[in-house]
């Protein structure tokens, strides 16, 4: 029997107080074992637990063998954002243990794997020593896939001393391989082993606990790319070009899963959408730019070593007046950067995308509801604005599983924006102008090619143009078409999603934030309440900003922005919108690649005000 | 400026006349090459009579990538950036198959920084008749080599290319195109039915067509005038002067051999395919142009054609409605749908 | 003989008192006509007689066939800014002459051709036919050649009516086709004829007249594109990778034409640079990274189109700090725009260009002169700096012809940079860190390919990596590397050629502008000073900006900050980098494709003032 | 993860053991081709006795371009951009002609996002070894079919290929390659024989490896384990499984034809070329793969070879001295000749 190591016990907490629903597992294994379906296997089973949980997903630029850790926070407050240490350690990777060990948090517990070869070396936390390798053998699997099983492995260890509800974990393990039982059977017979093997031989010494809750009802658990690819559906997504890069990958892939059940044609079953695999970006943004200009909801998805390829399009369609969508997954930049890691940092690269006079319209999800929401709302902003829409979504809503309330459906009907029929065209006597502010929201009348009636077409170029799209050098025609796309920037301010806010009275201190980051704001606000200070919380969902954003800044003392990126982005940006508040305006980024913490946002403001 | 002229009055299966089918007047050199083109394109649609606003006209940036501006005046436009034209007109056809693609190129635009989009575009299959007006050189940026220049031929500046050149219908027989022609802008009778028959070809159809410019094919040797006026160019180091010039015209039986004398004098050896040619051997079409080329001769006409091409939208299988013309009921999955979703996510 | 049509006559000034050496001339005729040289031949003979000129050529984006304007500035008080209307017309273009002669000061005066068949329709403007096509036959050169020597028809007639020094046209025509008598003599033949009929036929009615001065003795005549060519020149170019785009060619053009008379090898004659037509943009600022990763001091010069195509390898070049000169020629976009026409638009594009958190340093000349300056300078700083340097001229500047101070020769030695060499590594006994900051300005030191060590080497690459430049994801290493280049790109604002500065005492009024508006603001500001109106200016030539341009907006009242695009790009910049003085700085930006005019200023100011 | 293995001791004429021509430990799914040409390269370098900071390594983005991290750990390292290592090798090597220039890439670097720019650097004649490490997938980003994947080949994912798949070394004649020459990553005797023939040469080397990728080429109809992992991995949807693997070796006689069987059970027919083929003769060359390629025979061995090539240097006659040795004194023209410039634009 493996007893925990002398040097290790007691364990400080070993007498104290259970810890229940109030901690992270970080798992630490190598990439291309399999681990991700244990992992993604256990933050279900809590979730299914009514305990509000998250996970998140720290992975290398690799395909197999290099370290990758899992952390899944379990937090009965409800709190998802990340945090800086565990308290639990699964520890199945060798050439990480020692460090991984030292990154626990005092008072933590370690499960470890023999073939680590490790020898405990802290004294305040308990751990538990497993022989994963043999408990691997019982699920029957072959040599080869051994490897694989062993994950299993320490999922029934955790199901035996944390107290995670094996139903649960059978159900999770269902959701997951689809119910494809020969899927699934290997990996019980593991678990079941390895609780068999815990209840024989570990005695329980820490105080981590799960038990069940009532904080899940309802909600599911998605990841933010297959959300926002959802949400495309829903909005009607009809072409979709894209290359492959990572985090924006498996949004494309989530589209290519969900199209072929949602969208086929209920005759011939033939697909009502078509999706391709472009040769590069500029490809991808070239062939979505065509189907727009053709009137399909045409939609790209990259991240930003393809922003910087779209540049030219990206102009091309804010000139010539084209509906796109562009999803922008961040990842960690400049250049190839750290491809599996977080940042937010394209705000001011796409905002200004392109060179000339370019400035764009773009969305800020910051759940995966909202890449739902947005997934659909990007198609109608794009057809009404006639521009093209950037979605800033990133790595840690893109790709990691997030709790949500249900996904809602479109409200009212499609905006197919200003389009002329063949019937309008004959009422108009074929007489109508491409580029005329008729409505006096800067946005002009279009007509599809296809459209049938002789005098449908026009001409769309990216150079200087009349009203009736005819080239031309003349400063008058160039000025009045460049005021005609200023008050059209104007109309979109005005149409875009709001910015969330949550004023609170007497509070000195407002903080701005956008995606990714609110469940660290949200966490770190309550800290702040609970330490007196108050904050008021200005989420923006949308580029341009709009007054909102003013009077916000105006109503405070100092205001925060909150970003992850180097160049304090979005405060820039902000600061430019209220020229005469700037001085009010402060930074508050950070860009290690990682999600943002509550702790981090806690510490930095209070040195701020200090 | 060149009008793009035509007989008048005489009218088509649709009724149209010919004028229909221009566009704008040309703002092209005087006896550019290009304008011969259009003038082939407006006969070919003309005959075929074929609706204009059935029609998509798209190109990249260049002088030929202008003249979508001077034909087919109601057909849908679209004029995009330079060498991209391939992927809009990739993007453009997936969401209405149902008109006719005609993409306008030139050697700098598909050779040079288009390479790679034209290659893509070919391989995919996508339905279109793909024309470059290949005349070896940038005409708008005044003159200097694109990738199908010669190697060793001398630019205007006197400047060398050292670079071995692109021979793009080889290299589309390569890439699995569907429909290969090569022709000359000045051969009418030759390019009319070519074009024809390659907007009737349901797949990639790539012409790449030899169009003479005026303005730099200007090498030494060349007539007295001409001398002048290089001299003067070179001189001040810039282009000032255009000498204008009329259109190279050319008629020439299957089988023959045409030297074609360029404005400057330099010399085309045109080797027109016999008749009795098989066009449906791709193998076969690659080592005969390939061959004749070794022998400096550059081969016109159809060189191949698949009889049963398969078009993107076959290899996706697409829906017969066109993508554009979807409703939103059949757009959207409905909340049933979604409510399965939201359940299968729990 | 040919006399002033009644309507015309008698032209108001007829009787008035002349006026002299300040007026402009527009010579309207067709592209491809060979008109240019002749306008050329004016320009420079009136140089040549001492009067402060400049010419500007509007031209259209097109080959042959298509309308096109010179505009020659004859100004006694050294003004060289664009006027919006001329006093003097020359029409030689059927298709636009009408709206050409309506675009006349009152009390101009036309010469136009005979061949346009036009019928004078102003009173105001004294009118002067000419038979250009007759007198075209004395050049002796062949029909096809006659509409060329119509242009020095035109010519003649100038001379006689304004009184231009023949002698300084001679030598000016010599200049001009560089003594080749075969080139020349024609073009004599066509003046001769022209004057002599003018003699004959013509009665001066109208008061403009040209008078040698002494105001050019010493100066030179240039282009902006050729001054950098020739800087880039004498600052030691090795490579030079570039595609054609309009207006940036003729730099390259002159590359071409004075690398072989300037740097062949004495003994072979063999180039020592290399100079590549590149299949595109993003290939060619591909290769000068290539070459400056070599070693070679490499540069590439494009406009907007080229910029967005260049994003991605310029965020690599600032990321993974490699040194490159890129000339942004700017004409007006977004997307294809109106390439033959004038714009500052690419202000912010360049700055942020390339996804994440990337940000350029640019320099801003202002002149031929600083064109040539910074075609040099600009390899010192990106050698030194080991970062893409962007030198941002314009159309205006880089195609036009420009009076200027004689170019100065390249002060102290070339600055190569951090670089180590072979021995240096022996001394080192190989142990150095490419990343390494060992000085405390955030730049390191490198090697260069071919270094004669076994130890020289070191991996470049876009993504993450430690001071050894090794590849790595640890958050630490990322956020120590984005900070020195945060202390670099600091480095950088004190290395950037400072502001030129005039501050005025008592002045409420700053002025901000960098480029090509300088000669509008310089004429503006003493017109406003003739109205007494005071204004400081701050003439900016580099970015980032460095201190002073603070202490300016502190030092003002209010600050215009002055500038030709749609989006008011520096005015951003500058509230950015000032942010509790923002809502003192606004723009005054204008765009229309034409160099900006004193006017345009003077009248935009008084209004925003009043 | 796979470590590049070498016999010890054993030292080159320089004196130097292999272990200096080795680079980290490689990060690649163990049994990667990919390390297999790492290998091969190693071998090659050393055999040849070259001092390995005379070497240039260059590369673009994937699994295969990041194995320049993995051999030659002493030479000059350079990791472009996506696609794009050919023009930052062509900028290089014209910044300094005294080193090797080794280029590799990978299909979907150089013949999806990268096709531009590998066909001009070959048109150039840049004086390089450009290595294309092809497994028909774009391993890095898990599995996508790049430009090479044969037309109607499944996906990991059971998608079909339905574009026309490239044959680099088919264009590469086409461009004017001087150096043609096509391998497998696991026939060592024959590849190091080809790497060090290709770096001998003066002039663009293209070699296409086809070097089977692990992780995704796992059709239907494999090993039993493999099935459970295809399972598996397809019911969650995502790559979650990778079973390690060891390389594919194979070694055949000239002349004959090996099925090769990849790690899925799928096949590879390789026909290694005749003793008695002549490799100096382009056209063909062209007609010899090409015919075998209809027949689905891929040919490898040295395709095609330029006795006296020219590379970009002697066509632009650069001077001997590498341009970035070139002193202030060479560089700039000197104060006198500023003066003669100033007054030739009075
Ligand atoms: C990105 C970009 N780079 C450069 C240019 C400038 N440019 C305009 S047309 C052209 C070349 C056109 O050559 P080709 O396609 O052969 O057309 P041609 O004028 O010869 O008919 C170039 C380089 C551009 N418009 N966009
Ligand atoms: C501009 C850009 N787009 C996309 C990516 C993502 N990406 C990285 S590697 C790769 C494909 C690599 O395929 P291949 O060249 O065949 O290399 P392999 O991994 O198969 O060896 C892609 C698309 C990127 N790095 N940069
Ligand atoms: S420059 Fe050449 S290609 Fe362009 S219009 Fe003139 S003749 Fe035609
Ligand atoms: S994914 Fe494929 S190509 Fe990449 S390392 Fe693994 S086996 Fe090699
Ligand atoms: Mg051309
Ligand atoms: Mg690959």
């Amino acid at each position: 029997m493996t007893i925990v190591e002398p040097k290790a016990s007691p364990a400080p907490h070993s007498a104290g107080e259970p810890i229940v629903n109030d901690f992270s597992i970080t798992i630490a294994t190598k990439n291309g074992s399999g681990s991700q379906t244990a992992n993604a296997t256990i933050l279900r089973a809590l979730f299914k637990m009514g305990i509000p949980v998250s996970g998140k997903n720290l992975f290398p630029s690799n395909i197999q063998g290099q370290p990758t850790w899992y952390t899944i926070r379990a937090s009965r407050e409800g709190f998802i954002a990340r945090r800086p240490r565990s308290e639990i350690l699964v520890a199945m990777n060798k050439a990480t243990i020692i460090e991984d060990v030292q990154k626990l948090e005092p008072g933590g517990m370690c499960v470890y794997a023999e073939g680590t070869g490790y020898v405990p070396q802290r004294s305040d936390v308990t751990f538990y020593k497993i022989p994963a390798e043999k408990l691997a053998n019982a699920s029957g699997l072959d040599g080869k896939l051994r490897g694989y099983a062993e994950n299993m492995a320490y999922v029934g260890v955790l199901i035996e001393l944390l107290g995670i509800d094996l139903e649960e974990v059978k159900a999770a393990l269902d959701w997951h391989f689809k119910g494809k039982a020969k899927a699934i059977e290997p990996n019980i017979k593991t678990i079941s082993a390895a609780i068999e093997w815990s209840r024989a031989n570990l005695v329980k010494r820490d105080p981590y606990k799960l038990e069940p809750m009532d904080k899940t009802g309802g909600l599911i658990m998605i990841d933010g790319n297959t959300a926002g690819a959802l949400g495309a559906i829903f909005g009607g997504v009809t072409f979709a070009a894209w290359y492959p890069i990572t985090p924006a990958t498996s949004l494309a892939d989530a589209l290519n899963v969900y199209l072929p059940r949602l969208r086929t044609d209920p005759e011939t079953h033939k697909p009502t959408y078509s999706v391709i695999q472009a040769e590069d970006e500029l490809a991808a943004l070239g062939m979505v730019t065509g189907a727009g200009w053709a009137g399909a909801r045409a939609m790209t998805s990259t991240s930003g070593p393809g922003i910087s390829l779209m540049s030219e399009f990206a102009g091309f369609g804010y000139f010539a007046e084209i509906p796109a969508v562009i999803w922008d997954i961040q990842r960690m930049g400049p250049s190839t950067g750290l491809p599996t890691r977080v940042s937010q940092g394209d705000v001011l690269a796409v905002y200004w995308l392109g060179h000339g006079d370019s400035k764009h319209v773009m969305l800020l999800p910051g759940s995966v509801k909202e890449c739902f929401e947005f997934g659909w709302r990007a198609f109608d902003l794009a057809e009404r604005l006639q521009t093209p829409v950037f979605v800033l979504s990133d790595l840690d809503i893109g790709m990691n599983n997030w709790m949500s309330e249900p996904f809602e459906y479109p409200e009212g009907q499609m905006d197919r924006g200003k389009v002329l029929t063949a019937e309008d065209l004959t009422r108009l006597e074929g007489k109508w102008a491409r580029y005329r502010d008729v409505d006096g929201d800067g946005i002009g009348w279009r007509t599809l090619p296809g459209t049938d009636h002789p005098l449908a077409a026009y001409f769309t170029r990216g150079t200087g143009h009349t009203e009736i799209a005819t080239y031309s050098e003349r400063p008058e025609h160039w000025e009045a078409n460049m005021e005609r796309l200023g008050r059209k920037f104007e109309t979109a301010r005005q149409l875009l999603p709001a910015p969330v806010e949550d004023r609170v009275d007497g509070a000195e201190i407002g903080l701005i934030a956008f995606g990714s980051t609110d469940p660290a704001v949200v966490e770190a606000r309550s800290r702040l309440a609970a330490k007196g200070v108050k904050t008021s919380y200005l989420r923006l969902r949308a580029l341009p900003l709009n007054d909102s954003v003013e009077s916000f800044v105006r109503a405070h003392e100092r205001v925060y922005v909150v970003e992850l990126n180097s160049d304090a982005q979005l405060t820039q940006l902000v600061r430019l919108d209220t020229p005469e508040l700037a001085a009010k305006v402060f930074p508050l980024n950070h860009n290690d690649g990682l999600p943002l913490t509550a702790r981090w946002i806690v510490e930095t403001l209070e040195k701020m005000e200090a | 400026m060149t009008t793009v002229s035509a007989p008048k009055g005489k009218t088509n299966k649709l009724g149209l006349e010919k004028a229909i089918y221009r566009g704008l007047e040309s703002t092209l050199c005087n006896g550019c090459g290009h304008d011969s083109i259009s003038a082939a394109i407006i006969e070919a649609f003309f005959e075929l009579s074929l609706p204009p606003h059935r029609v998509a006209k798209l190109s990249g940036i260049g002088c030929s990538s202008k003249t979508p501006t001077y034909f087919l005046g109601n057909s849908h436009g679209f004029n995009s950036v330079h060498g991209r034209m391939p992927s809009v007109l990739t993007g453009a056809n997936l969401a209405n198959h149902d008109l006719i693609y005609l993409g306008v190129s030139g050697d700098g635009d598909s050779a040079s920084i288009g390479f790679g989009q034209f290659a893509h575009a070919i391989r995919r299959g996508v339905n279109m008749v793909y024309i470059v007006e290949n005349n070896g050189v940038y005409g708008l940026t005044k003159g200097q080599f694109s990738a199908t220049a010669d190697r060793g031929s001398k630019s205007k500046r006197g400047a060398t290319n050292s670079d071995s050149s692109i021979d793009l219908a080889a290299v589309a027989l390569q890439l699995g195109a569907t429909f290969v022609a090569r022709s000359f802008s000045g051969d009418k009778a030759q390019l009319v039915p070519i074009i024809k028959a390659a907007i009737e070809h349901e797949g990639a159809a790539f012409i790449d067509v030899l169009s003479p410019c005026v303005a730099f094919n200007n090498h030494i040797g060349s007539t007295k005038s001409f001398d002048y006026v290089r001299e003067h160019n070179e001189a001040v180091n810039f282009l000032d002067f255009i000498t204008p010039r009329a259109p190279i015209k050319v008629a020439y039986e299957a089988g023959t051999v045409e030297i074609v004398e360029q404005h400057d004098g330099s010399q085309l050896a045109l080797r027109k395919i016999a008749a009795d040619y098989d066009a449906h051997d791709r193998l076969g079409a690659m080592t005969f142009s390939q061959k004749h080329a070794a022998e400096g001769q550059i081969v016109t006409g159809l060189l191949y054609v698949e009889r049963e091409p398969e078009d993107l939208h076959v290899r996706l299988g697409t829906v017969a409605t066109p993508l554009n013309a979807l409703s939103e009921k059949e757009l959207c999955p409905g909340s049933s749908a979604l409510e399965k979703i939201n359940a299968s996510l729990r």
